[in-house]
């Protein structure tokens, strides 16, 4: 168990603002966020590496702030694919184990194990530098496992990854970390689908801040700040002015009145957030075609409105043309209104 | 507490600083006394010495002297060997051969061949006046006249210090990314255009350092000006630090010698610091 | 018997092996090189007799050859006698001074012995042993003359000991100057006969008739004059030299660089001037480079046979007469040149001598001494007296680039110098030309003061700037006067002027 | 690449190669001659040009009068350089691993600061040392020893050192000191096992460049010994007199480049395969 309280580093480009959490051992959290929300902030400064202003780390009730890094019983894997240029794969993972003072047979024995469950067992003696950057990831992936720390921390190990390498290793993953029962393991990842995929937990931070926090499948679909929203939605999540005003949704030229999926709140400017799926061709709002692009077999189409942008998901790869006029309609179902504070005011019927 | 960044800076700086400390607070103490070949106590005579260097046209022909060669100097030393690097960077036959041999120079002792230069330069007795006279060419006058002892100097300097340059080009060529060649081959860049636009920007970090450090280096120049020329004809190669030389060493006037090399380390020390912005303005654009 | 060659070193070490094998021969001391040892109070056998096994003796001389291979030479020679370990060390003549006098300002025994030029004495006099007694009684050093005694004497007490005598003088190719032919084609190309120059004028334009010809048929071009010319290279002897007679007036008395009385430095009066353009004109007669020649390059050029003319020490005439020398009794010895006008600063005018007014220089030449810090005085002693016995002295003069040159009366005996495979007239020359400077009474010394070297090289630059054409050579002189004037105000007039009487005694022969 | 390029290239290179080379081959030329060979003129082929001698050569294994004896030379310097090579080795890579990262603050000196401090002891012309170093080393009693050469030279040679590791180790991850510690290191564990045995490259060209400028010094050497420590280039200018032994001069020129001519080819093994890179910038 490793709980945080208060975290706080020095300011900086990215810092961390008063962060606090409590981590489970035998969960897997992905951290969600762009890039700069301080991700790598927070696993660093779990680490050791980033010195803290403020707040108290502590590990099984233990508080381990000011321990020095060798002695934290953590581990972290790079986004880049570093490991020891001047030692064997081998002699990679059994590094931890040496300095953790095991006899160098047993510690090159271990080693040789977890590099065969990550599926190097072909490549003990070869240095880091003659593996392809797939392999180059699984050697620290051991290098970190291998030590069977408390804490497991990987930031975004995949990012660097070409795309099929990338989905193999994901689709891996829950296998190669089944091991480590007793770790709290911390994933970071901008990709809200990897986060989703493999976290119990899933965490958004949002300029060095937690803004959110549960099971990755509630947090989808009731994203409790704009914000949240925002982050977690990909293809990107649409965002619309609008005001209510006696029970009518006013956006741009359109209306929409109350309908079952969708209860307004009191009169006042809110902000529509319009996933994909809540637009579908056909209807009775006109937008112009931008963009389209190709996403598996999906085609996505950018829409100008002349309340504002959104984006539109069909199944098929389909042509449209760019500066066309298409008619759509807006599903009030998919529709999340969000309050001018940022906080999810959607409220449904059912 | 003495932490463990402390383990790593301090011995290399307090090593630094005993044995740097005291010749330089000495060398301030001893600036202000009248030191000389007769009065070896430190008294004080105030800042008449500095006076006297402010006066002294000698040695600020001496500084103009050394900016002049020691700007000339490394240019052509940079020029050459950049040139050298980009001609052995590719395959070469026997290019690992020409690598060695253009290194050589280099490591060479500049005491030692000065000696050898001065042979060769010899203008009746050595071997370049002989068979420039071969193709009817001279005598010409190496080391005897002004024009000539300080081209002689500037071709003993380019000849011992532009395998520094090749040197640190070389290894820079050799870790250039690959990509930005690429970018250049597919629009179409020919040679003269690919290195312009993609080798020398990709080389200005490296080209700062070389260009700095070689400055530092050949504005001590010393050693080939004493045996070569002596600092003569007249004072025609007569360098700031060979005239320090002379003042303190040669006529042991020790306080006024002090006083020289003081103002000489300041000035040297803003010039070369703002040269090094400049380079940095101009080769990538932006300040530190 | 050995030969002398110039495998004085291999031969010398096969030589003492062969001395080990064979303790028989103990009285004999070939084996060292000399044809014989000679009596005398610090002979090879005195030496021989005393033991100085396990104390070590430091020494300072010049770079090898000049002086640095007879220190070094001796040295062996004296350890190998005595058991003594002599560490030697030799230095380029540019810093000799600063080597020795770095130790000596800061109270460090470095050296026992110092070898070095012995104008420093101005400088050095604190620092030095005077020379005991006994060793002013020795055989060696009563036949000393008496030019070289004053130059080791220290107001009135000895503190250098001499082992060289220098002096400044002409040399000249007989082969040229005696030829009726060339002397025939002189006359008819110039209207004058070809005689040994009497003044710098006639030096410099017989230097400049012979120059850029190949006279002596090798194939290559000669040239007229070699002198020594490059600044920091004791151009300033050269200097000094040539304009000896033009300021040194027999009948002005109190000081050639300084007015005693006053201390004014005298360097950019008329007469200095007058020899400064005649240097700068001399240029065009020098072989290729000849303005950057030091000493080595002059012994090279004259003793080598590319230039007719030289005038320096007695290196380029011994070199020349070697035995492996192509000029070998080709070159003949003669007073330096004269001055037809003097400048007499008494009457501000320029006098007219009917006979040239000669000024021999009285260079400075290498002395040795003792320090006074030394721990081992005694032995110092006896090195320095071993060196200059009179079997080594005359084994010394003997090789050019010893730099060892005659200072004993005995030296100046032209049947040693026929001894040695000279002629007659480049030994009677070279004897008469030494002798006659040692009478002359209008002898120009050293500027033997504290802090000569800052003078000589403020001269040395201000002549090479007129030289390089830098200047004219009046704004070079007056620069230079001006930079004597703040040296002297540094200085101080007093101490200047006390160790500057020394000199002015010898001048005016008082001394 | 067309062929007039290639031509030049080809001039360029050989050009080059031949002002490199020629100071060799007419040093080695001259360490066979004698006076007569060389007061006749400049000569370049023995036997053709001029009857050759050894006496060049000879005279530098000799002791005493005619020669000097470079082995003692030899020795010394090549002891004070290695030792102080080694020690400024050490010390610099130590600081300039520091340097790059961790951040030191003494007042308004920051690390930029510390490093420029180093480097800039480069800037000192030598002579303004020479008396206060005498001084101190008259003080420690270290003149003329071994060991004073070496203290000098290691404040001669730590900014080199300094210099080119600090560029080495800016171009090394920081990441990979970290992954060490967090596999359980301590700092000076990580750099020690990790950044140093990664650091060859770095290492031998700040070593290269203390032994050029150590071996090479001439004013120090020159300076602060008497008779005892006697180095390589002081010996050589002994043979600098009024007249110069041009044979001995030069065979003991060739003798003495011998050695670093080594650390060039070492140097261009470690320049071929790329490895330098970070190691000068």
């Amino acid at each position: 168990m490793l709980q945080i309280d208060h975290l706080t580093t020095a300011k900086a480009k990215v810092s961390l603002d008063n962060v606090s959490f409590l981590f489970e051992a035998g969960n897997i959290y992905t951290i969600l966020g762009r890039t700069g929300a301080g991700k790598t902030e927070l696993l660093r400064a779990l680490m050791g590496l980033n010195p803290l202003i403020n707040g108290d780390i502590k590990l099984d009730k233990e508080n381990i702030t000011k321990r020095p890094i060798r002695d934290r019983n953590m581990s972290l894997v790079y986004q880049q694919f570093i490991n020891y240029p001047h030692l064997s794969v081998l002699d990679n993972v059994a590094f931890p184990l040496r300095r953790q003072g095991k006899k160098k047979a047993q510690a090159q024995a271990l080693a040789s194990t977890m590099l065969t469950t990550v599926g190097l067992g072909d490549f003990l003696h070869r240095r880091p530098s003659q593996l392809s950057g797939g392999q180059q990831q699984r050697v620290a992936l051991a290098r970190a496992m291998v030590k069977q720390s408390r804490i497991l921390m990987l930031d975004e190990p995949l990012a660097n990854l070409d795309y099929k390498l990338r989905e193999q290793l994901r689709e891996e993953f829950p296998r190669l970390v089944a091991d480590n029962q007793e770790s709290v393991i911390l994933y970071t990842t901008t990709e809200p689908r990897e986060a989703m995929e493999l976290g119990n937990t899933m965490i958004v931070m949002h300029d060095g801040e937690i803004i959110a926090s549960g099971p990755p499948a509630d947090l989808f679909a009731h994203p409790p700040t704009k914000d949240t929203a925002s982050v977690i939605s990909d293809p990107p999540i649409s965002f619309i002015s609008g005001f209510v005003r006696d029970q009518v949704l006013y956006f741009g030229e359109g209306q929409l009145a109350p309908s079952e999926g969708l209860q307004l709140p009191p009169d006042g400017p809110v902000t529509i957030a319009l996933r994909p799926d809540a637009i579908e061709p056909g209807g009775a709002f006109t937008a112009k075609i931008g963009l389209s692009e190709f996403s598996g077999s999906q085609t996505i189409i950018h829409l100008d409105f002349d309340f504002g942008r959104a984006i539109m998901m069909v199944e098929g790869i389909e042509t449209f043309k760019s500066g066309d006029n298409l008619s759509i309609s807006i599903q009030a179902e998919q529709m999340m209104l969000f309050a001018p504070d940022g906080r999810n005011i959607t409220l449904r019927d059912n | 507490m003495l932490s463990s960044k402390h383990f790593f800076l301090l011995p290399a700086l307090l090593t630094l600083v005993a044995i740097i400390l005291f010749p330089l607070l000495f060398t301030v103490r001893v600036s202000f006394s009248s030191w000389d070949v007769f009065q070896s106590g430190l008294d004080f005579i105030g800042g008449s010495n500095y006076v006297r260097v402010f006066a002294d046209d000698r040695f600020w022909q001496s500084l103009q002297r050394l900016s002049l060669l020691s700007i000339i100097s490394v240019s052509l030393q940079y020029t050459l060997g950049f040139a050298l690097a980009l001609a052995v960077w590719k395959q070469v036959r026997g290019g690992r051969l020409l690598r060695v041999l253009f290194l050589i120079p280099m490591m060479t002792t500049p005491v030692v061949m000065s000696v050898i230069w001065r042979t060769v330069f010899h203008e009746s007795l050595g071997p370049v006046n002989d068979i420039l006279s071969a193709f009817g060419v001279g005598p010409v006058p190496w080391l005897s006249s002004a024009t000539g002892a300080f081209i002689s100097v500037l071709i003993v300097e380019v000849w011992q210090w532009t395998p520094f340059m090749f040197l640190l080009l070389l290894a820079g060529l050799v870790s250039l990314p690959k990509e930005p060649y690429l970018a250049a081959a597919i629009d179409g860049a020919g040679t003269w255009r690919t290195f312009w636009q993609v080798t020398f920007p990709l080389m200005a970090p490296i080209t700062i350092g070389a260009l700095i450090i070689r400055l530092i280096e050949a504005s001590k120049i010393m050693d080939t000006v004493y045996v070569l020329t002596s600092g003569g004809p007249g004072t025609a190669t007569e360098t700031s630090s060979y005239y320090i030389y002379i003042r303190g060493l040669r006529d042991f006037q020790i306080g006024y010698s002090a006083a020289l090399s003081l103002v000489y380390l300041v000035i040297m020390i803003i010039s070369l610091t703002i040269i090094a912005k400049l380079l940095l303005r101009t080769l990538v654009g932006k300040d530190e | 018997m050995i030969k002398i060659s110039k495998f004085i070193g291999p031969a010398t070490l096969l030589a003492l092996a062969v001395a080990a094998a064979t303790p028989a021969m103990a009285k004999d001391y070939t084996q060292f090189g000399i044809e014989k040892d000679l009596p005398g109070t610090c002979s090879y056998e005195a030496t021989d007799a005393k033991d100085y096994s396990g104390r070590s003796l430091n020494v300072i001389t010049h770079a090898i050859p000049v002086i640095g291979e007879p220190t070094a030479l001796h040295a062996e020679q004296f350890a190998a006698l005595t058991g003594a370990e002599v560490n030697v060390v030799h230095v380029p003549f540019g810093d000799l001074f600063q080597r020795i006098m770095i130790p000596f300002q800061s109270d460090q025994n470095a050296y026992d012995v110092l070898f070095y030029a012995s104008l420093w004495i101005g400088d050095f006099n604190r620092f030095l042993e005077p020379v005991p007694q006994k060793y002013i009684d020795s055989t060696g050093m009563s036949d000393v003359t008496d030019s070289f005694t004053g130059v080791a004497t220290w107001n009135g007490e000895m503190i250098q000991y001499p082992m060289d005598g220098d002096r400044h003088y002409l040399k000249y190719r007989t082969d040229i100057f005696d030829n009726a032919e060339v002397q025939a084609k002189f006359l008819a190309d110039t209207g004058s006969a070809l005689t040994v120059p009497e003044t710098w004028e006639d030096y410099n334009k017989v230097a400049a008739y012979f120059n850029d010809r190949d006279w002596d048929g090798d194939g290559e071009l000669n040239y007229g004059s070699a002198e020594v010319a490059k600044r920091d290279d004791l151009m300033f002897s050269a200097f000094i030299s040539r304009a000896a007679p033009y300021a040194k007036h027999p009948d002005v008395k109190g000081g050639f660089f300084f007015d005693l009385e006053t201390m004014e430095p005298l360097i950019n009066s008329p007469g200095f001037v007058r020899g400064l353009q005649l240097f700068v004109d001399a240029q065009k007669s020098f072989p290729p480079g000849g303005n950057n020649f030091g000493l080595g390059d002059e012994i090279f050029s004259f003793g080598g046979g590319q230039t007719l003319m030289s005038y320096s020490w007695d290196d380029a005439y011994v070199q020349a007469n070697q035995k492996d020398s192509r000029i070998r009794n080709m070159v003949a010895a003669a007073p330096l040149p004269g001055a037809g006008e003097v400048w007499n600063r008494d009457t501000g005018t320029w006098d007219t001598f009917a006979t040239p007014n000669r000024a021999p220089y009285m260079t400075w030449g290498w002395s040795s001494a003792v320090s006074q810090m030394s721990e081992e005085k005694e032995m110092a002693f006896d090195f320095l007296c071993f060196f200059a016995n009179e079997a080594n002295a005359k084994n010394d003069l003997q090789i050019g680039r010893f730099g060892v040159n005659p200072y004993r009366n005995e030296h100046l005996d032209v049947d040693f110098w026929k001894g040695q495979g000279w002629e007659d007239k480049t030994a009677e020359s070279y004897v008469s030309t030494l002798s006659d400077m040692e009478e002359s009474q209008n002898r120009v010394f050293d500027l033997r003061v504290p802090g000569v070297s800052q003078f000589m090289s403020s001269m040395a630059n201000g002549v090479a700037e007129a030289m390089a054409g830098q200047k004219s050579a009046q704004d070079a002189l007056d620069g230079v006067a001006k930079e004597w004037a703040e040296i002297t105000e540094r200085i101080g007039k007093d101490r200047l002027r006390a160790a500057y009487a020394n000199v002015v005694k010898l001048e005016d022969n008082e001394g | 690449m067309n062929k007039f390029y290639h031509t030049l290239k080809t001039l360029f290179l050989l050009g080059w190669s031949i002002f490199v080379v020629f100071p060799f081959l007419w040093a080695l030329s001259t360490s066979f001659k004698d006076a007569n060979a060389i007061t006749s003129g400049a000569t370049y082929i023995p036997w053709v040009d001029f009857e050759p001698s050894t006496q060049g050569w000879t005279s530098l294994f000799t002791n005493g009068s005619q020669g000097i004896n470079i082995v003692g030379p030899f020795i010394d310097s090549a002891a004070v350089t290695l030792i102080a090579s080694l020690v400024s080795l050490i010390l610099g890579t130590l600081a300039a691993y520091g340097l790059s990262r961790f951040e030191y603050r003494l007042g308004f000196v920051k690390n930029a600061d510390i490093t420029f401090f180093f480097i800039s002891q480069r800037i000192m012309p030598p002579i303004v040392l020479a008396i206060p170093f005498f001084l101190m080393l008259k003080e420690l009693g270290a003149l003329d020893t071994i060991f004073g050469l070496v203290l000098v030279y290691v404040a001669l040679l730590l900014p080199i050192a300094v210099w080119v590791m600090t560029d080495f180790f800016a171009g090394i991850p920081k990441e990979l000191d970290e992954m060490a510690m967090t596999d359980g290191c301590s700092p000076i564990g990580a750099f020690f096992r990790v950044i140093l045995p990664n650091s060859v490259p770095g290492l031998v060209v700040a070593g290269m460049f203390c032994l050029i400028f150590g071996w090479n010094d001439f004013f120090f050497a020159f300076t602060l010994t008497f008779t005892e420590t006697q180095l390589l280039p002081v010996s050589i200018v002994s043979l600098n007199s009024s007249v110069t032994p041009w044979w001995s001069l030069s065979a003991f020129a060739l003798i003495s480049v011998a050695p670093l001519a080594l650390v060039a080819i070492v140097v261009e093994r470690y320049m071929s395969r790329g490895t330098m890179s970070g190691a000068i910038r």
